[in-house]
């Protein structure tokens, strides 16, 4: 076991993975020589060599594109986009290529690939280095969408994504690279070094894809979240006295579907989050399921905190983002209505 | 008052226009032979001139003349043509049986034939091609069963592609054909990275793109371009100018570089142009790219220069844009009439032997399409079941499609 | 009054505001001298000149590049995607940059533009002629999103949405382009000629973006539809005689919420229907708003009628389409819950 | 067993990285006055070579040589020295003040300023730039108050764009300088669209668009090209080359093409490369293009030879990927000391007048900071609304904006 930052978790999963399987190859903007500008792959290149670990030209649609020629051909490559913000023009090669492969040459050609790129706000980035774009993804058939929110999970998780034999799309809550964060801008940041999730194995191992987790037990609501909200979740159950139980999905497609409607089912009450837009985001789809798998034991309205349906701001950004004053005011509701 | 000279918008249009005399006068096209060929280590820089010309082999008397002749024995050629028939019988075929309702839709190659069939007997067993829609000529000439082909044409119970695509967008990773798109250009950067992964495993394979003279202005062409030239990936890069993409000549994809094979110089690359309806100049241009790529040399551009005779596909006119005519007009002739001629003046063919040739066939063709249609057609007959709707999203299905299929009730 | 198709309807949309206004523009692939492919803007170059309807290369990127730059300008342009499924390429200007013009330069510059493309299966065109994208368009503020479902509809929808000082996503549903279709594939189809919508005014009039409109009055449960499910959605109610309440939203973005919320409080039950995949797809947005709005109204969970979650089918396309074997049994199923 | 030879993949490096001496020993520079320069209605076929040399008009004792030279007055050239001064002094106060923590992010242009410096004075009110995070000489060169920029830089209640941008990204459209986007290239073809809606108009205004050289990998920039090209567009095309992009060399970007001016090569573009550091060539090649856009001739595309002597932004340090030392041994020095020599060769500057202006500008930049800062620094004072915060997304507030501004209780 060792001590690591969520940046040291995710680049001890890449380097485990190319340890253990030549076919892994990692690339992308500043990642080679550098390490990547949050420096996730500091050092791969100097194990691995040059034709394992390589910085690329700035087009995010040639690295998607060449990872999955790379794919087809047997490689598993683990491509870095800079911040979420700039996936999209890579979103035709994800959404029209590599999502439908599989499909549409009925499984002669597959597409294993993952796509790595950190997320969310909280850093004063603007509104182009803060983007939530999961929902984008969650609609599209074909790939799976992976957000998690400490070190021992995201090295779990990337390590079983870049060894799933499909696409997966990686989200990393840039938020949370050097610590929980609960919202409490205004608060020191506690390092990984202090949270019991900053303990990780040095070696392989996996924590599956499609598997929730409940990281408090209660049985007064269901509070659904990911990556960051995870940690506002708590903040504000403990600053109201609530007894929410939270899940971490992790993994928002595929669902576990299973550990929501289980939970839901006991509390009556559900409240979802996320930092992403509010309107058809991936809220819109948890709301719309709890509702349909749990409408008898519903005693209140699913609500929705997330952000709000503007860009992100960049002076506004502690009133943009749904933190701990707003997820509590959500739970009081929910209990109240 | 703004005394500064009045600025306009300057919109391409082709010279000629239903009703309009065909005119190909402005096209420039050397006489076969006339253009060098270098070594393939040659320095790109000193053949940026090629980017500008046409490589042809095959003269006005059918005659391989030049540096770029003698890359196939006569056997081999008479083996091309053969390959070329069939693509055009197969077509005929299919765009029977679209017009009988088998299918919902097809995509000929009439004209441009010996492009994809010359250009597959340049490769080996194991590259990987990343066609378009029009390169069907690398399964005929690369031993696919046209079976296979009509069967997923027509939908049916035995398409190897399970009826979820569209006619013609065949896969075959056996026969070197990475399943086809039917979004423009995106498999143009796959090939090249694919070409990268050949080279990190330090495997001898190479890939090729395929694109057309319309599709070259989309992102994806940029984007196959800047990584081929920067990691010199093992590609050659097809660009396959028929001069239209569905209605839209091909001066607006093309602008002011006077050819398409120019945009390999900003890149370094070598750019060839090679008269597409020229059998044996695209084998030789192929070959030659091929070679470099093989040798570690780095990627090639090629323009082939052709001409789309039919309509883009059974949904569209071409009366509606351009003169009927106009395909007689072109310059570049036919490809299998071009190489016919070609064999008989060897002495190894005669207007006989194609005649029968051409019957023997179509019997081949009528046949498969026979076997075919035991399987089914589009909308009759055997079809590929509904499960396998559900299948293959993933490798394993996700309970929520589990779900979703049960709901189905299959 | 004439007859219109709704091919027609968009035509003369475009004609009246090219007539009107000398800063509408109109181009694409295959747009100018042959009228595109479907034929929605055949005679417009001849009639307004090549510099104000011409052919593009084939480039979505550039098309709608080109696009915010022109209307950065002062110009309105109108582009034609080729089909709804090759938007993606544009994607990154239409998320990053049309959307957001007006709101990082605090007004400075705006960006009135319509995108319009074909959406929708039905006619046999496989995965990439098939899809209906909105949903990846409803999560981005900044965007309006409009489906028309009749030509009357259509014309003045689109006219709205060229004088609209904003992008709007202008999603034509294919199948409708001749005349009504509700599902019933092996059944002739009626023309527009036949059915009333198909009388449109010659002239310049407008049907205001964000207002939906009641096809079919109802009590005893409300159906969400647009484009073709609207037809779908009639012929259910119609075939398994439910007194359904029906309503054309015709505009996803800004959404008429008070229709919905009216009807649903009236009805307490409601089906939502679209032709997209499920997971994530605008329905999920609707479900979530219903039971957000509604909930002490229902009197079941909202369900969700919509293509399956994977890419479209050539062959088993009718098994795809959500017709109306599927709508009525959800309509049944919603009024036995 | 396969006998072919193995493949490998290339992977461009710099020649140097920390640690090793600095080497430009392979950027070729001609001589100063040595490059042609064509009639601006030249036949871009007849100059390709201008897009593998570099036009230079300052030579090693500060004179202006050769048919480049000639295009500014003294009293011009000494306006564009205090204008590159400001920026400089600007960009000094500014990294500053973010280390101070009175805003989040800065990005500086030193060893650049002469790029947007110079080009600004070579157009014209009403033309509009659509520019990259590193050409605000354009709007000191035009005039734009400093008060303004550094108000946005602190997001502060007076702020332009009301604290909803990053740093640096600025907007005025009275200044011709379009509002910067935090994406790199997309603005590329925007500028193009702009370009023909001039056209379209019939209006005289021109675009001009600006890219860094990393981002020429992007698809924007092929999509600006093919449109520029096809439609011959009023805009001329900067592309900015620093050298760097962030950690990356220009190599990964520019791959086996020498140059990146060469990139027009393929769309019939006259495509120049400038010496980036030398003002008045900017300012020349500026001119030449953007008459040549103004007199209806189409597009031009212009490679700045330049050098990014600082970090990439406040979040970079450069030690990590090159040699301390690199920008010492850059050879074509710096911008604003080689204008200086200049003018002082040319008698009319001092090495005392330039020092008392060095004092001068601080103050001047001192005072509008101390201005701005009235109106508040990114976490103290004065502060844009929230309300703001949800303005603006469409003309009109609709419905559901509205209860979300309400729930916000704002
Ligand atoms: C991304 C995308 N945009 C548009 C289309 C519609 N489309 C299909 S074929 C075609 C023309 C292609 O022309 P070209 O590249 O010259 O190939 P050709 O058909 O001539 O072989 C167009 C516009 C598409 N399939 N994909
Ligand atoms: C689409 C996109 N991808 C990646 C980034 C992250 N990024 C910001 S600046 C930069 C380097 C740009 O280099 P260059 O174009 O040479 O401009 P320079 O900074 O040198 O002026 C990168 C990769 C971005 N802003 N946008
Ligand atoms: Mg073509
Ligand atoms: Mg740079």
């Amino acid at each position: 076991m060792a001590r690591m930052t969520m940046i040291e978790a995710i680049r001890s999963a890449m380097d485990v993975a190319m340890g253990r399987d030549e076919r892994v190859v990692v690339f992308g903007e500043d990642v080679g020589y550098f390490g990547g500008v949050f420096r996730c792959t500091a050092g791969l290149q100097q194990k691995y060599g040059r034709s394992r670990c390589f910085d690329t030209p700035i087009s995010e649609l040639g690295i998607v594109g060449v990872a999955i020629g790379m794919a087809a051909y047997g490689l598993k490559p683990c491509v870095e986009i800079q911040f979420a913000d700039y996936v999209y023009p890579a979103y035709d090669q994800i959404v029209s290529e590599a999502a439908r492969l599989r499909y549409r040459s009925a499984g002669q050609f597959t597409c294993p690939i993952v796509i790595r790129m950190p997320t969310g706000g909280g850093i004063f980035g603007g509104q182009t280095h803060s983007q939530s774009p999961e929902a984008l993804f969650t609609h599209v058939s074909g790939l799976k969408v992976v957000v998690p929110s400490n070190p021992r999970d995201a090295k779990g998780l990337l390590i079983s994504a870049i060894e799933d034999p499909d696409p997966v799309i990686f989200l990393e809550p840039k938020r949370l690279y050097n610590g929980p964060f609960d919202g409490h801008h205004d608060r020191p940041v506690t390092p990984w070094s202090k949270h019991e999730a900053g303990e990780v194995a040095e070696g392989h191992y996996t924590v599956p894809l499609g598997k929730a987790e409940v990281r408090r037990q209660g049985s007064a609501v269901t509070v659904l979240a990911y990556g960051t909200m995870v940690y506002v979740a708590q903040a504000a159950a403990e600053e109201r006295g609530i007894d929410a139980e939270i899940i971490d999905l992790r993994t928002l497609l595929p669902l576990d579907l299973d550990a929501i409607a289980t939970s839901v089912q006991k509390t009556g009450r559900c409240v979802v989050l996320h930092e992403a837009t509010l309107t058809s985001g991936f809220g819109a789809e948890l709301a719309a399921l709890v509702q349909e798998h749990c409408f008898w034991h519903l005693e209140a309205p699913v609500q929705r905190v997330t952000g709000w349906d503007t860009p992100y701001p960049h002076a506004q950004e502690w009133d943009y983002f749904p933190g701990p004053r707003r997820v509590g005011e959500a739970l009081v509701a929910a209990m109240e209505a | 008052m703004d005394e500064r000279p009045r600025l306009s918008l300057h919109v391409p249009e082709p010279e000629v226009r239903p009703g309009d005399t065909p005119d190909f006068s402005r096209v420039v096209i050397p006489r076969a032979g006339s253009v060098p060929r270098p070594p393939v280590d040659v320095d790109p820089k000193e053949i940026r001139d090629l980017a500008y010309s046409i490589i042809r082999v095959l003269d006005r008397e059918g005659q391989a003349v030049g540096p770029w002749a003698g890359t196939l024995t006569d056997e081999e050629v008479a083996v091309g043509l053969r390959h070329m028939m069939t693509l055009r019988a197969f077509d005929a075929r299919m765009l029977t049986a679209q017009r009988q309702g088998k299918t919902s839709f097809y995509m000929q190659h009439m004209g441009e034939e010996a492009v994809s069939c010359a250009f597959r007997m340049a490769l080996e067993d194991g590259d990987m091609n990343f066609p378009t829609y029009r390169q069907a000529g690398l399964l005929i000439a690369g031993g696919y069963p046209m079976v296979d082909m009509m069967n997923q044409i027509f939908s049916n119970e035995a398409d190897p592609l399970k009826g979820r695509q569209l006619p013609v967008m065949y896969s075959s990773k056996e026969h070197g054909f990475f399943s086809i798109s039917g979004n423009l250009g995106t498999q143009f950067v796959q090939a090249v990275g694919w070409a990268m992964a050949s080279a990190i495993r330090n495997d001898s394979r190479i890939a090729v793109g395929w694109i057309g003279d319309g599709s070259t202005a989309e992102s994806d062409f940029h984007a196959a371009l800047v990584f081929a030239s920067t990691y010199r990936a093992p590609v050659v890069l097809n660009i396959v100018n028929n001069q239209w993409a569905i209605s839209t000549f091909q001066g607006i994809a093309r602008g002011g570089s006077g050819t398409f094979a120019a945009r390999g110089l900003g890149f370094g690359l070598p750019a060839l142009r090679v008269d597409g309806n020229d059998y044996l100049a695209v084998h030789a241009v192929a070959k030659w790219a091929v070679e470099r790529a093989r040798r570690n040399l780095g990627p090639t551009l090629i323009e082939h220069v052709t001409y789309r005779v039919g309509a883009h596909s059974t949904s569209d006119d071409p009366s509606a844009y351009r003169p009927k005519t106009e395909s007689d007009a072109w310059p570049l002739g036919d490809p299998v009439i071009r190489l016919k001629n070609h064999l008989i003046r060897r002495g190894v063919w005669s207007e006989e032997r194609h005649r029968q040739a051409e019957a023997e066939i179509m019997d081949t063709v009528i046949a498969a399409q026979k076997e075919a249609e035991k399987h089914g057609t589009l909308h009759s007959g055997g079809k590929p079941s509904v499960r396998d709707m559900f299948e293959g999203v993933y490798a394993e299905m996700p309970p929520h499609l589990r779900r979703q299929r049960q709901k189905a009730g299959v």
